[in-house]
């Protein structure tokens, strides 16, 4: 017979969270009486186990009594393991060797009968017992850091990364699929409260970014692969050919001034301009240097043309310009993708795409912005008529079962927004029809009550439906918004001539790709999860990898710029460290009974697992390895195994759990 | 030599009284999170279900299923996060085909569909998690005890010796 | 000096384990040369009160192959237990049950039944075995079914395991010789407990088919399929049970064409053999949708027989619960 | 538990087979009256409805006009942002005044749904003339008159049948509605 | 493509709506699409019948899908509203094996038992589906050339069922009526219920609703408003003198079934289609649409 494990026991009363319920005392006296079998040799109760009183005790015992595992039966481990893991490590006990019982999340706070819940208890601790004995010491896994950032998104929320951590003194690549900077924020004229010119402060941004020592730009570029794992990543990069020399160009404008062919511009100016074959997205764009949309361009269609080439002063223009893939070396990673407007044509009966008038957020926005197509004039899609009366619609797509359930968060605001500028720039009527005006950040309320000052009207009702179906007098030529005021409980039917859709946010189309090739992972409705809700809210499940801004969820300008300040926090902390330690939660499989056979080689999404031709075996890459076991599992030779969730530990506490091997004493009444 | 074990694993009174004994499995990030949650928030529910925390229900091995049957337990219940939630991506998916497996498996060897539940649950439903064990519970008491008779298998428990009649 | 006793039984088993034991050929000699063999029916004339008679521990060696089906096979199992220095479970039914095992799916009668009773017996007059009967010679009696087929551990302690259905004969002569050279002072014995004459791995080890990533689009019958014959048979969506089973037999079935049926059982440390094929399966399913897993499982006949042709009574749950029901 | 069930949950029990999210999943935001071509005829518009249900305030529910009001066109149920199936709130609605023989005074709608019942059941199928007189001596002779003119009509045009239409297997059709519930009350 | 249905043609078709039965039996006969009538159905209950008992509405339904299952076909409902009863009847006994085993147990009174294996079809989606525009167009002998006709939907062909369209603004009675030629108006109300279950009960609203489809149709400039529903048509057909009484109004606009319209494009003749049974005469209309050049009338041999 090996050695015997000495197991000390330890039952928090957590007060009387876990007292009150459970009859700690017995739960103790139990534990030391019918446990013995199982290594037990001392069993304790006390009032606040993660007291340092508490601690105390146990780094007390564990000398003592040479305790070689300890088992703390208290709250959740997800509260209190480090804690327990801490303590023993001062005793100089591996932290590993310690385990968590949850007797208040899951005894004494769920159920109300004394008895049982004591009973459950003792279950559970005879589970957490069986279960230590299995456990071994581990040592968390150490890999070096290199000192470079990948964000890959160059809105508000990257380039804010990107320049916290260029600032800091370390490289950073910012990579953006299209040829400038800027993201959404660039398309806006005013910003919300403060109306803001939305260019005028992220001009200055976007320039800081392109002109810094420590950033490369990489515009008009993809990230095609992700190998390596935290602190290793090799990032396979597509850099686009723009047809332009860079080495070359100037920006001077010449090439986009003489170009001839015109095309409507779907991205920057929502549909609602165009823009050049050869072309920079805006004026104020970063990098300065146009590219050639070689779908559009009559040269690439024809072979004739080249009025870019002749005119350049410079002879920047290069047509045989090839892609280039970049291998970029980074440690961590940030991912600021962004957002995608909600299609407001899969919402039927508010006729966008079939009524004229019917506009959406993103088109209002270059309807209203001076650099836009129609000079900042805010007029009805014949391009001249001011409109007298505004409807502006909220929660389109948002809030709503059936298309995104969840609420998008900056349409009240920016609702609010365009009612005063229409208000402001047309005198139009203004009606709002809203669910809930829902303004819960600073100056907020205070912009809602200067619009309700300012007579724009404000309808509580989600629009039925926008119809040109006239029933009444006064509706001809009109769009009707027809709506209960949920107010006074009338049905409305109310005249507009123009009706703005604020549509809600929706993940980019692609953002299951995204979360696939950087290895991490997506909700039901496209937004990348982070590692926590409330406390971990950029980080993600995978070590390394980072999000900021929209691509975790809608939010507003404010909040993707403390998003991407705080993803480039994390990762300064971690580079400043120079090598991180890995949780040693990792699977591995044994050489000699590893058959080849191949059945985890598609079960790992970390790539992790790697086949060895040669000899016919699979090997687990323990820096790529989650820990989350499901190639353990899977393993029909049994030859993989997982460290702090063995097979011995969990068949041990299924065991415990069920009392077995335990002599049976009286029954309790 | 007999089949009764020494120690029966529950108390297990018969008829109208039965409790069933539920071994729980639950992933680390969603479902144990959300029996986190119903605590916190101070659910009740009924005392019969025991969770082991697994990191991913993707770490769910059918051994373990059938070691709860074998050792006593009266029901399994499995959880883990929402399809398309997983915290490692999609393992749960995997999780799900071997279930679809083993619940055919199970039930060749007469073990009532009803003894093994599938639950997925987030971080965020713990009222759900709570009322679905509630569920479950009253599901399988009608079943009554499964008993089944205790055995480790042949490589783990140690045989019992008697003297042979000459 | 007299020559170390050997011994050889077999309870339910169908006999094929002594014919692999005498097809090791010559290696024969050398058992007869190192051992005095007291005890075997199938080639000699004993009576069970020869080894009644014998002191206890008086046999080096046993090899004990078959199931535990009847209060005889019991009795026996615990009587070699005594009086063997080493028993071992010789052959997959002493290990884990084999065929035999697989009547634990069904209660006891309904087995009698199934072999008394159904339309392909001949048996007019419905006779049914009695355990005991008068005649006018005086009582006989025939051994008691009991009423789940048990393996040999789980009657009496077990020395070594030698799996396979049957064991091999390379591999019993390898086993053979081993004694030999530990008798010899040569060697030494492995630890109690060892699985003897077999692989540490699976069977995919000595297969010689190509194996890629799996994904199982469709799970296929063997005869129905035309199968790949350099590619390995799982990808191929036939349901072969090589990478759960252990090596040892240089993968005789898969190199032939047919798919491993599992004969030589778990992998080392492996607690329930049809669960890790019940994992392995399930894992590489191409499915994510409940109705598309569903419809690739309906294409897997008999799961359960399937995964537990050769090991039903060694698993973890060892019978099916109308099968135990009914000896309670 | 012997306490008494909300008015809400007396509700979500009529919806026996109904699919849908339960009522106090309603956020209040009028899609359904905004949507909804008889709100103008109702006493409460669907929204104040179930506004009212959630509060518990029976008698005004079964007193209103709603539901009686409702065309069951499910345009409002389609266009619920949180899928409540509100056509089928109004069908329960309807089955729980009948049966408490609870509703607004002068409403037309649950005597000729009664009448159509009962036709039903005699005859297996549906018969338009017996529903004239069913209703309209309780309801006055305007909609008599009214009915009485599209009828002719359609009597000249050869569209309204004489005799009503029965179905062959009347009887057990008749044991088969006996199943579910006892027919005492409609016959 | 599918050739035979069981056909549930319900009450109304049996007399009120008889010209919708007429063109339906006709038309598909003429493109080889057999529908036999259900042995012994019963009414679907209407939707009156759930305004007293929500499972004797199922049970009513139940009856008339257990029958058709025995045929082995899909079945098809010319009316909204016994297409509706049925469909979701199919769907909520197959999802819910608790109320199915309620109502079979029922149902066994009729030797009878429902197990879930029938589709259900409005007639209009066998047009629209199953034989096709394509095939349609390709078997019409007399295009309504332009005839401007309002396709009105009405409420339960695409309600509440979400996943078979779009529930707003689906195109597929569009597809139809340009399949045979004539010009399909923008219909603003295609949608919107004409109240025809209020007619008996709530009459001033069901009236209010027949004067605004009517209105929009004439809006629209249309020759003919066309249905898909025997309670539609009656509804705007019948009441229309009343809306005339009741607002003052002028409204002379024929409701025609679809199926008549796809019979006169075939080449049918307008008797065997039950035309001429209408209120508002369609002849007027059909006489503007010889004289444009199409002579729907010519009686051709069959």
């Amino acid at each position: 017979m090996e050695k015997k494990e000495r197991i000390g026991v330890y039952v928090c009363h957590c007060g009387t969270n876990i007292a009150g319920v459970v009859n700690v005392g017995e739960v103790s006296t139990w534990a030391a009486e019918n446990l013995k079998e199982q290594g037990v040799v001392i069993s304790r109760d006390y009032k606040f186990m993660c007291s340092s009183l508490g601690q105390e005790l146990i780094q007390k015992d564990i000398k003592e009594h040479g305790l070689t595992r300890v088992v703390v039966a208290a709250c959740s481990p997800h509260l209190h393991e480090q804690t327990f893991r801490n303590a023993c490590k001062g005793a100089d006990l591996n932290p590993y060797l310690c385990e968590l019982v949850s007797i208040r999340e899951q005894s004494s706070w769920v159920h109300t009968d004394k008895v049982a819940a004591t009973e459950k208890s003792k279950a559970l601790i005879a589970g957490g017992v069986a279960r230590v004995v299995h456990h071994e010491p581990l040592e968390p896994l150490r890999v070096p850091i290199h000192p470079a950032t990948l964000v890959v998104g160059g809105g508000i929320a990257g380039i804010q990364a990107a320049l916290e951590i260029a600032n800091a003194g370390y490289p950073v690549y910012l990579v953006e699929r299209e040829p400038s900077i800027g993201g959404h924020m660039a398309q806006f004229d005013k910003t919300f409260p403060t109306l803001d010119c939305s260019a005028c402060i992220l001009t200055p941004k976007m320039v800081e970014a392109g002109s810094h020592p420590n950033i490369t730009l990489l515009t008009y570029s993809e990230v095609e692969k992700v190998d390596g794992y935290v602190g290793n990543f090799v990032v396979t990069v597509r850099k686009r050919a723009r047809s332009v020399n860079e080495e070359l160009c100037t920006g001077c404008g010449i090439c986009w001034e003489k170009c001839p062919k015109k095309v409507v511009d779907n991205v920057f100016e929502a549909g609602m301009g165009t823009r050049k074959a050869i072309y920079v997205p805006f004026p104020q764009a970063v990098p300065k240097y146009p590219v050639i949309d070689r779908e559009n361009c009559t040269y690439y269609i024809k072979g004739t043309c080249k009025a870019c080439e002749k005119f350049c002063p410079t002879n920047a223009i290069d047509f045989a310009q090839e892609d280039q893939i970049l291998n970029i070396e980074v440690g961590n990673i940030i991912l600021a993708t962004g957002y995608e407007l909600f299609d407001a044509r899969r919402i039927t009966q508010y006729g966008y795409g079939r009524l004229a008038n019917v506009f959406t957020s993103l088109e209002f926005e270059r309807l209203s912005n001076a650099a836009g197509p129609t000079g900042g004039n805010i007029v009805l899609r014949d391009g001249k008529t001011t409109p007298k009366v505004v409807g502006i619609v909220h929660c389109v797509g948002s809030r709503d079962k059936n298309y995104n359930e969840y609420c998008s968060a900056i349409c009240c605001m920016q609702s609010l927004k365009f009612a005063h500028l229409v208000h402001e720039r047309t005198g139009a009527e203004v009606y709002n029809f809203y669910i809930d005006i829902r303004t819960p950040a600073k100056g907020y309320e205070e912009f809602y009550h200067r619009l309700l000052e300012e007579g724009t009207h404000f309808i509580r009702g989600k629009v039925a439906e926008i119809t040109d179906a006239v029933r009444l007098p006064g509706e001809e030529g009109k769009l009707i918004v027809q709506v209960e005021d949920t107010l006074t409980g009338n049905q409305l039917r109310v005249p507009v001539d123009m009706v703005i859709l604020s549509a809600g946010l929706e993940p980019r189309r692609d953002a299951k790709e995204v979360a696939k090739k950087f290895g991490i992972s997506c909700s039901a409705d496209g937004w990348l999860i982070e590692r926590h809700p409330k406390l971990d809210p950029v980080a993600t499940v995978t070590e390394g990898i980072y999000i900021a801004g929209c691509v975790q969820g809608p939010k507003d300008i404010p909040a993707s710029v403390a998003q991407g300040a705080a993803a480039a926090a994390r990762i300064l902390g971690k580079i400043q460290q120079k090598e991180i330690a890995l949780e040693p939660v990792r699977a591995s499989i044994n050489q000699e009974q590893c058959s080849g056979c191949r059945i985890c080689n598609n079960l790992c999404p970390f790539n992790a697992i790697l086949f060895h031709e040669d000899r016919m075996v699979s090997e687990v890459n323990p820096a790529l390895c989650q820990g989350c076991g499901t190639c353990v599992a899977a393993c029909p030779a049994g030859a993989i195994s997982g460290t702090g969730f063995s097979n011995e530990q969990i068949l041990s506490q299924i065991e415990g759990l069920l009392l077995l091997n335990i002599p049976k004493k009286e029954t309790v009444a | 030599m007999t089949d009764t074990p020494e120690t029966q694993p529950f108390d297990k009174a018969q008829g109208e009284s039965f409790e069933p004994v539920i071994i729980g499995f639950t992933c680390n990030w969603c479902s144990y999170r959300a029996a986190d949650m119903a605590g916190t928030a101070r659910m009740k529910y009924a005392p019969n279900v025991r969770l082991i925390r697994l990191m991913c229900s993707g770490r769910l091995d059918p051994t373990f299923v059938l070691k709860a049957f074998a050792g006593g337990a009266d029901a399994v219940l499995i959880s883990g996060c929402h399809p398309g939630d997983c915290h490692y991506i999609n393992q749960n998916y995997k999780m799900l085909r071997r279930f679809h497996l083993l619940k055919r498996v199970l039930q060749q060897m007469g073990i009532e569909p009803e003894r093994l539940k599938l639950l997925w649950a987030s971080a965020a439903e713990g009222a759900i998690f709570a009322e679905e064990i509630n569920k479950f519970v009253e599901q399988v008491r009608p079943l009554g005890p499964l008993n089944w008779k205790p055995g480790n298998g042949a490589h783990v428990e140690a045989p019992v010796h008697e003297e042979v009649p000459a | 000096m007299s020559k170390p006793k050997f011994a050889m039984y077999w309870a339910a088993s169908c006999g094929g384990c002594e014919i692999a034991v005498l097809n090791i050929h010559e290696k024969i000699l050398d058992v007869d040369a190192n051992f005095e063999v007291v005890f075997w029916p199938v080639a000699m004339d004993a009576k069970y009160k020869d080894v009644e008679a014998m002191e206890d521990g008086a046999i080096l060696l046993t090899l004990f192959n078959g199931g535990i089906r009847n209060d005889e096979n019991e009795h026996m199992a615990k009587l070699l237990r005594k009086k063997s220095q080493i028993l071992v479970a010789f052959g997959s039914c002493a290990c884990e049950g084999c065929i035999p095992g697989l009547a634990n799916f069904s209660p006891i009668q309904q087995v009698v039944d199934t072999a008394f009773g159904t339309i392909s017996t001949d048996n007019p007059n419905n006779v049914r075995p009695q355990t005991s009967y008068e005649m006018p010679e005086g009582a006989i009696h025939i051994p008691t079914l009991l009423p789940v087929l048990k393996t040999l551990d789980q009657v009496v302690d077990v020395d070594y395991y030698m799996p396979g259905c049957p064991p091999e004969s390379h591999q019993i002569a390898a086993v053979i010789d081993l004694v030999i050279q530990v008798l010899q002072g040569k060697a030494q014995l492995p630890p109690k407990g060892s699985v003897i004459g077999a692989g540490g791995s699976t069977v995919c080890d000595e297969c010689p088919r190509k194996r890629n990533v799996k994904t199982i689009k469709e799970f296929g019958r063997i005869q129905l399929t035309e199968a790949d014959p350099e590619l390995c048979l799982l990808e191929q969506g036939i349901p072969c049970n090589g990478p759960a089973t252990r090596s040892g037999c240089g993968a005789k079935c898969p190199s032939a064409g047919a798919q491993c049926i599992g004969c030589y059982g778990p992998a080392e440390g492996v607690v329930d053999y049809g669960a890790r094929l019940i994992a392995a399966f399930g894992s590489v399913i191409d499915a994510d949708k409940p109705e598309d897993i569903e419809r690739i499982l309906d294409g897997l006949v008999d799961p359960a027989g399937q995964f537990y042709r050769f090991n039903l009574a060694g698993s973890l749950l060892r019978a099916a619960k109308p099968a135990w029901k009914s000896g309670d | 538990m012997s306490e008494t069930i909300s008015f809400r949950q007396e509700v979500a029990n009529l919806l026996y087979a109904s699919e849908g999210e339960p009522l106090n999943t309603c956020i209040q935001c009028g899609t359904c009256s905004g949507t909804c071509p008889v709100a103008p005829y109702m006493d409460y518009t669907p929204r104040q409805i179930i506004a009212m249900i959630n509060q518990g305030m029976k008698e005004q529910v079964l007193e209103s006009n709603t539901f009686w009001y409702c065309a069951s066109c499910y345009h409002c149920t389609v266009r619920c942002p949180q899928d409540i199936n509100i056509t089928d709130l109004m069908y329960a609605l309807k089955r729980y005044s009948i049966w408490k023989g609870q509703h607004k005074e002068g409403l037309i709608g649950p005597t000729f749904s009664e009448a159509f019942v009962k036709m039903i059941v005699r005859t297996g199928r549906s018969f338009e003339p017996v529903l004239a007189p069913s209703y309209i001596f309780s309801f006055g002779m305007r909609e008599l008159l009214l009915e009485v003119q599209g009828a002719t009509e359609l009597l000249l045009k050869g569209r309204l049948p004489l005799l009503p239409s029965r179905i062959k297997r009347l009887d057990n059709f008749k044991r088969m509605l006996g199943r579910i519930i006892p027919m005492g009350g409609l016959e | 493509m599918k050739k035979e249905f069981a056909y549930f043609p319900g009450c109304s078709l049996e007399k009120m709506a008889i010209s919708y039965h007429m063109s339906a039996i006709e038309t598909t006969k003429k493109l080889g699409v057999h529908l036999k009538e259900l042995e012994d159905w019963n009414c679907c209950g209407a939707t009156t019948y759930s305004y007293i008992d929500e499972l004797l509405a199922y049970t009513l339904s139940a009856r008339n899908l257990a029958i058709a299952e025995q045929t082995g076909l899909d079945v098809v409902a010319p009316c909204s509203a016994c297409y509706k009863n049925m469909y979701f009847t199919a769907a909520h006994l197959k999802k819910d094996p608790d109320l199915a085993e309620h109502i079979n147990f029922a149902l066994e009174e009729d030797n009878l038992h429902f197990t879930g294996s029938v589709g259900v079809k409005h007639l209009i989606e066998v047009f629209a589906y199953d034989i096709g525009p394509e095939e349609l167009k390709s078997k019409v002998v007399k295009p309504l050339t332009g005839l401007r006709i309002a396709p009105y939907y009405g409420c339960q062909i695409v309600r509440p069922q979400k996943d078979h369209e779009d529930v707003e603004l689906p195109q597929f009675f569009e597809e139809i009526l340009s399949a045979i030629g004539a010009t399909p108006v923008n219909y603003p109300l295609k949608m919107r219920c004409c109240g025809g279950s209020l007619i008996i009960s709530s009459r001033p609203a069901a009236l209010s609703m027949v004067r605004n489809l009517l209105q929009c149709a004439v809006d629209s400039q249309a020759d003919v408003v066309a249905t898909a529903c025997p309670m539609c048509q009656v509804n705007l057909e019948v009441y229309q003198q009343q809306v005339n009484q009741e607002f003052g109004t002028n409204f002379s606009v024929p409701i025609m079934y679809f199926t008549q319209l796809i019979g006169l494009a075939l080449g049918i003749p307008q008797k065997k289609l039950g035309i001429g049974k209408e209120f508002v005469a369609a002849t007027p209309a059909l006489l503007r649409l010889e004289q444009a050049g199409a002579a729907p009338d010519q009686e051709t041999k069959e």
